[in-house]
């Protein structure tokens, strides 16, 4: 039993969050928000140089082999600066989606391992659109999409579909409605084979959300802690106010209890995606709650200036407004939860927190616990 | 007590009810925090004022009809009913034109009051400063009389409606030595005086609903003060209490809002998967009403001669909260398709004003004395704790 | 429209409040907790010299024929100071009760009328079991007792029943499961008609509850602001720290948005209880709601204080944490405005908040409203 | 990270758990606030005492069996899990266990470890005066030196388990020109000497559960002052740390609590109407089970040479305001029939500790530094905000 980090894990996050400052500022996501596309093809190089499009592609696909609790802590640090570019869907989602179909569809192995191998290399881009969410975000910027028709699992070519863009409140989002039609040259696997993979793509997807959300919480208290540290008002900082403090003091509490709910579900995914449903859940959940409640309590604290468009807090609050219903709302994730906890089968107590592959002692029948529920 | 409306006001109901479905216009206006839909709006209020439902509590040489409080809930529960335009002139309307009656003389009563009520002229608030937000009183834009002029300059900044009115009412400093409350005055400025520069602020949904206004030795006459030289933090209270008493107003909007929220909720109930949805829901309707019998008692108790108290910053916490409320359960029922902007293509009917709704919520706790200083006005003036 | 009391049910307020205040100290509420039947018949004979058991019966019954608006203050005035006697229920409930089945059984009318008189007088009292209610407060004070077999309505001698206490967590509470044997002549209306009784019963059970829910937290939140006023901490007195304002300031606008509510729903009942259903459910919801802040927050304040026996705070929490689960707890209130806000046929919108009564165009069906509603 | 229990650590939860079932009593004990349910505790504590299994993180030496932190999780998860008794000596072991082992001599160890360790002596904790509370610096009793003896005068209050315990812990001015943090001095009295009277103090469940304690010339020898004369605030803040450690004990107390819950909440579901009902079970167990998950992040921090800092003060605010949220939940899965005591006879078992837990929840944003005191910990020297 081991809840720490390592070194390398904590150095390759500080790369990254020193990558970031300087390529993701406030005022060059301001600069995105004009252009066409909203896509910065210098940071994705960046990103992709420092491995993060190759990292968890397993080496025997050209990848580097690295798993989710590598991930985690850099999907963190995309939402400390809310990164426009879709790093987290792609690395986390789409091409591990990639590599679950190169897994079970031998026909495709060759074909999948080159575009793996093009995705890592930075040289092609591949979307995964899944049916819980309406748009697909940046989907003009994918070479490749991995679509759902029902359960099947498609691989179609952007140029053989239709793009309608959406307009989000958050002006880095770039959504889109996508039309396109299935044939049996695009399919790769079946239903049955599909519907596992969606499910599994779900669990990543919302850990990739709820890691966003955990950094996104982060970045709105640090710069609410600033701001009411420097402003005064009746003739003293107003972060010397109790009231203020509390606001503040209680968006810490949320973030310093959603933190380890975040990593253990990405140690739980790491292990067993299938398995991983009320973990994945339990994150998104937690982690959203910091989010919106810092959205709300450090806008609060910025005064009138926190309602302005020039003021930067907004790029943070909007984000967090979308990934808290992006891969499944709130609603959604808890009632996975409920529904566990409420099957007879289920393991309860301290003794399951971690999942019943811990457990030492006789349970003679095959019990569910939070990791093998459906 | 007698919870009935009388036959008068049931046919006053039904006047301005029908009135409203003959006038208001088809089509939503345009935000009036653009170009266009400012001046569709300013067109509004003057239809509104030719039918002389423009303030209807305003006594009729003023253009109003002199209607007391419960007829003035009654039209704004109608009002709300017909989703009628919101009120560009609220500034003018709401809070300069009872100030106006109360401390202005019968040449200003003359000058400003009908073409407020026309809508031929529309008012910005100008009270904030950098550095003087929550804390009015540390204001420090100067305005020094020279003969039959006072000369302008400072800044002002969290303006309503500045960037497209024609008018704003500030408090300035008259007395350049004096500090805190003493030594402001209450002054009208053309926002197209020479010196005037109007500077949009962009709100979270992009547009200019508040600016930055700077005056650089900018020259108004003496009759453009209100009340005395020194007297402006009286008036601007006295205003700040017009501001709080627009509670009186505002009943009927909540319920409006959590009326529309439960037919959503009703369209959406079976898709939604969220357990704490229906308590939302039902919470929201319940205290969307309980602020309307709080108000109506209210207004009872003040046609019977009694004051608004310190239990009106209440009003402000449970409104605004309220407000946050509803529009963040919105969001829940609409869940993934929220985060559409109107313009978008599939942010087909169901999506409404949601959105832009829950964006403008975020204010409310905020604006007009942040819910903290109303917190503090609640402990020391109505429950008398300790300041110090 | 006219939403304020009159002089006269002010006064009456304020002589109420005047003879609890010397009846009803908290050092008189402890002596009763260690007398066995925890009733205070001096207490109670000053109650009925004030007029408050005859004032809720008709005229015509020998009362003073005033209604539930005039009640609705006296009963705010008993929660204030934890009244223990149960002069809410018995005055608004058990005679009303009786009033009802006199006006509907015309074989009980003369038994019944001289029973009122007596209750009026003071010299019987009665008290009325209601199927919501597992257990009936100060049951062994009554000497005649309402109870429901199925939905008939029986009248029942103390004598013929047999009494099990059960120690509630309020001392001031004399709890009492019921047995008792129904007979053909203990029967005074049938189930058809005694469904509607037992209904309106109930609400004004429960109106008599949130009356005295919001008059508790009143009385909590006035001794938290002079326990903090008075009480130094740092070298000042606790109530200055912002974070101990803004507790009670909250609590402070629970209370001030209970208020109307609850007068709606007296008013309401006074003109057609059975209609009643809405107006008081919302009332006894915003009313708990107000008393539980002030439990919890009040009791916060005291610090370590509040959570003794000595301090006199826990007299008023105790009672709201029972009266928030008596007469229907906040569950079944809130799921009948759930029902009614559901029914296709409610009419909804500001114009109804004060009923359907009071509309004034043509509306061609007969709609449900808040108040019409089952 | 690897979140899997070693076959070690199974093993060790394997030992735990049959210890527990060969031991802990059948019936529950009465409450440790009564004198004879105070001494079925002690008995309890000497059999874990016998067992070794008094403190598992305490060395060998001291009864111990010198566990790290993950296996102490894991027995305090065993221990809950079996429902063994409340821990009457938790201000012994927990907190001025930790204390002794840091800055006490030899002689005061051998002297007071083994007996605490064994059950024979048990401690109450007096550090709270009236007039100093959360303000622990205001402290103004006294213990004078006098020779190889301090002569204590003054009163302690809110000692927790001092009505039945034998010894109780203060702090003193042992310098009387001193002020606030200084000059202080950290004293063990035993709770029968001479001088020495305990009020017992009645908590919300009307037992004495905590107690205010006069010492009018109370005479102790110096070998009961703990660390240097002057000392008394460190240690004690060192002590507090103990306390605020206590976090590494609590969440299997939390999941112990949401699981049956989320047990009553399986049953009465189908009688129940509250809307916000399953909003309430699911959040519980989410929550038990994030506090959980967070300790064993900081247990694994502290084992890899990390320390605790500000971040327990969001331990407090967090646990305690679950631990309300549970029992608040039970009374409304039992409605009507919360209210019951547990010895009225329809108390039968679906009640259980319900009503018990939820009164004892009330204290817990209370005690041990109030939640508001927390927020200002955390404000100030987590996030470094302003401090005036």
């Amino acid at each position: 039993m081991e809840f720490t980090f390592s070194d390398d894990q904590r150095v390759y996050q500080q790369s990254l969050a020193a990558m970031l400052a300087k390529e993701v500022a406030p005022e060059t996501i301001r600069g995105r928000w004009s252009t066409a596309s909203g896509f910065d093809p210098g940071s994705w190089q960046q990103l992709v140089d420092m491995g993060l499009t190759a990292m968890l592609i397993p080496e025997d696909l050209g990848g580097l082999g690295l798993n989710e609790v590598d991930f985690v802590l850099l999907a963190e640090e995309c939402g400390k600066v809310a990164l426009p570019e879709p790093l987290v869907d792609s690395a986390l989602v789409a091409s591990q989606l990639l590599v679950d179909l190169v897994r079970c569809n031998s026909d495709f192995a060759s074909r999948g391992t080159e575009l793996l191998q093009q995705v890592a290399a930075g040289t092609v881009q591949v979307a995964a659109g899944h049916m819980i969410n309406p748009y697909l975000n940046f989907a003009a910027e994918a070479d490749w999409l991995l679509l759902g028709h029902g359960e099947e699992v498609h691989l179609v070519a952007r140029d053989q579909l239709q793009l309608q863009a959406q307009k989000s409140l958050d002006p880095s989002r770039r959504l889109y409605r996508v039309a396109w039609t299935p044939s049996a040259a695009s399919r790769l696997v079946d239903g049955q084979q599909g519907a596992q993979l969606w499910r599994i793509a779900l669990n990543r997807g919302a850990l990739g959300c709820a890691a966003q959300l955990l950094g996104l919480a982060q970045a709105m208290l640090q710069q609410a802690v600033k701001y009411s540290s420097d402003r005064e008002q009746f003739g003293r900082a107003i972060g010397s106010n109790q009231a203020v403090k509390h606001l503040l003091a209680d968006c810490a509490v949320r973030i310093e209890f959603a933190k380890a709910v975040v990593y253990r579900a990405a140690y739980t995914t790491s292990v067993g995606p299938a398995r991983a449903d009320c973990a994945v859940s339990h994150a998104k959940v937690a982690a959203a709650d910091a989010a919106l409640l810092c959205a709300r309590n450090c806008t609060q604290v910025h005064g009138a200036m926190g309602y302005t468009w020039e003021c930067d807090l907004h790029i943070w609050a909007k984000r967090s407004w979308a990934l808290d219903k992006a891969w499944g709302d709130n609603g959604f994730h808890k009632n996975r939860i409920h529904e566990w906890l409420l099957n007879p089968r289920a393991l309860l107590g301290a003794e399951y927190t971690f999942g019943a592959s811990n457990r030492a002692f006789d349970i003679s029948t095959e019990p569910l616990t939070a990791e093998t529920s459906s | 007590m007698e919870l009935v409306y009388t036959p008068q006001q049931n046919a006053f109901r039904a006047e301005v009810r029908q009135w409203l479905a003959d006038n208001v216009p088809d089509q939503p206006l345009q935000s009036f925090d653009t170009r266009e839909g400012f001046e569709q709006h300013r067109q509004w209020e003057q239809t509104l004022a030719r039918g002389n439902w423009g303030m209807v509590t305003w006594p009729e040489a003023y253009g109003g009809r002199g209607c007391n409080l419960i007829e003035w809930l009654i039209f704004e529960e109608e009002y709300y009913r017909a989703q009628a335009p919101l009120r560009v002139n609220q500034n003018g309307i709401f809070l300069l034109g009872p100030t106006l009656m109360e401390y202005g003389s019968d040449a200003q009563k003359a000058r400003f009051i009908s073409k407020m009520a026309s809508g031929e002229e529309m008012w910005a608030q100008g009270w904030s400063e950098p550095g003087a937000g929550s804390d009015m009183a540390a204001i420090r834009s100067k305005a020094i009389r020279e003969g039959d002029e006072y000369v302008i300059n400072g800044q002002k900044i969290w303006s309503t409606r500045a960037v497209f009115a024609d008018w704003v009412f500030c408090i300035f400093r008259t007395d350049p030595d004096s500090s805190r409350h003493k030594g402001l005055s209450f002054i009208f400025v053309p926002l197209d005086a020479e010196g005037v520069t109007v500077r949009p602020i962009e709100q979270l949904n992009g547009l200019p609903g508040f600016a930055e206004i700077f005056f650089d030795n900018v020259r108004v006459p003496v009759f453009n003060r209100l009340g005395a030289e020194g007297e402006g933090w009286n008036i601007a209270m006295s205003t700040a209490g017009f501001e709080r008493g627009l509670m009186l107003r505002s009943p009927a909007r909540f319920q409006q809002s959590a009326k529309l929220l439960l037919q959503l909720y009703r369209q959406k109930r079976n898709d939604i998967l969220d357990l704490s949805i229906e308590d939302s829901v039902v919470r929201c309707y319940m205290d969307a009403e309980a602020y309307a019998l709080s108000t109506y008692q209210t207004a009872s108790r003040l046609m019977s001669g009694g004051s608004i108290g310190p239990e009106s910053s209440c009003n402000k916490i449970f409104w605004s909260e309220l407000d946050l409320q509803i529009f963040t359960t919105a969001m829940s029922l609409l869940g993934a398709r929220a985060e559409l902007l109107p313009e978008a293509e599939d942010a087909s009917d169901d999506l409404g004003n949601w959105l832009d709704g829950f964006l403008f919520a975020q204010s409310g706790p905020i604006y007009a004395g942040t819910n903290e200083i109303q917190r503090n006005i609640i402990a020391e003036r109505m429950l008398g704790m300790p300041r110090k």
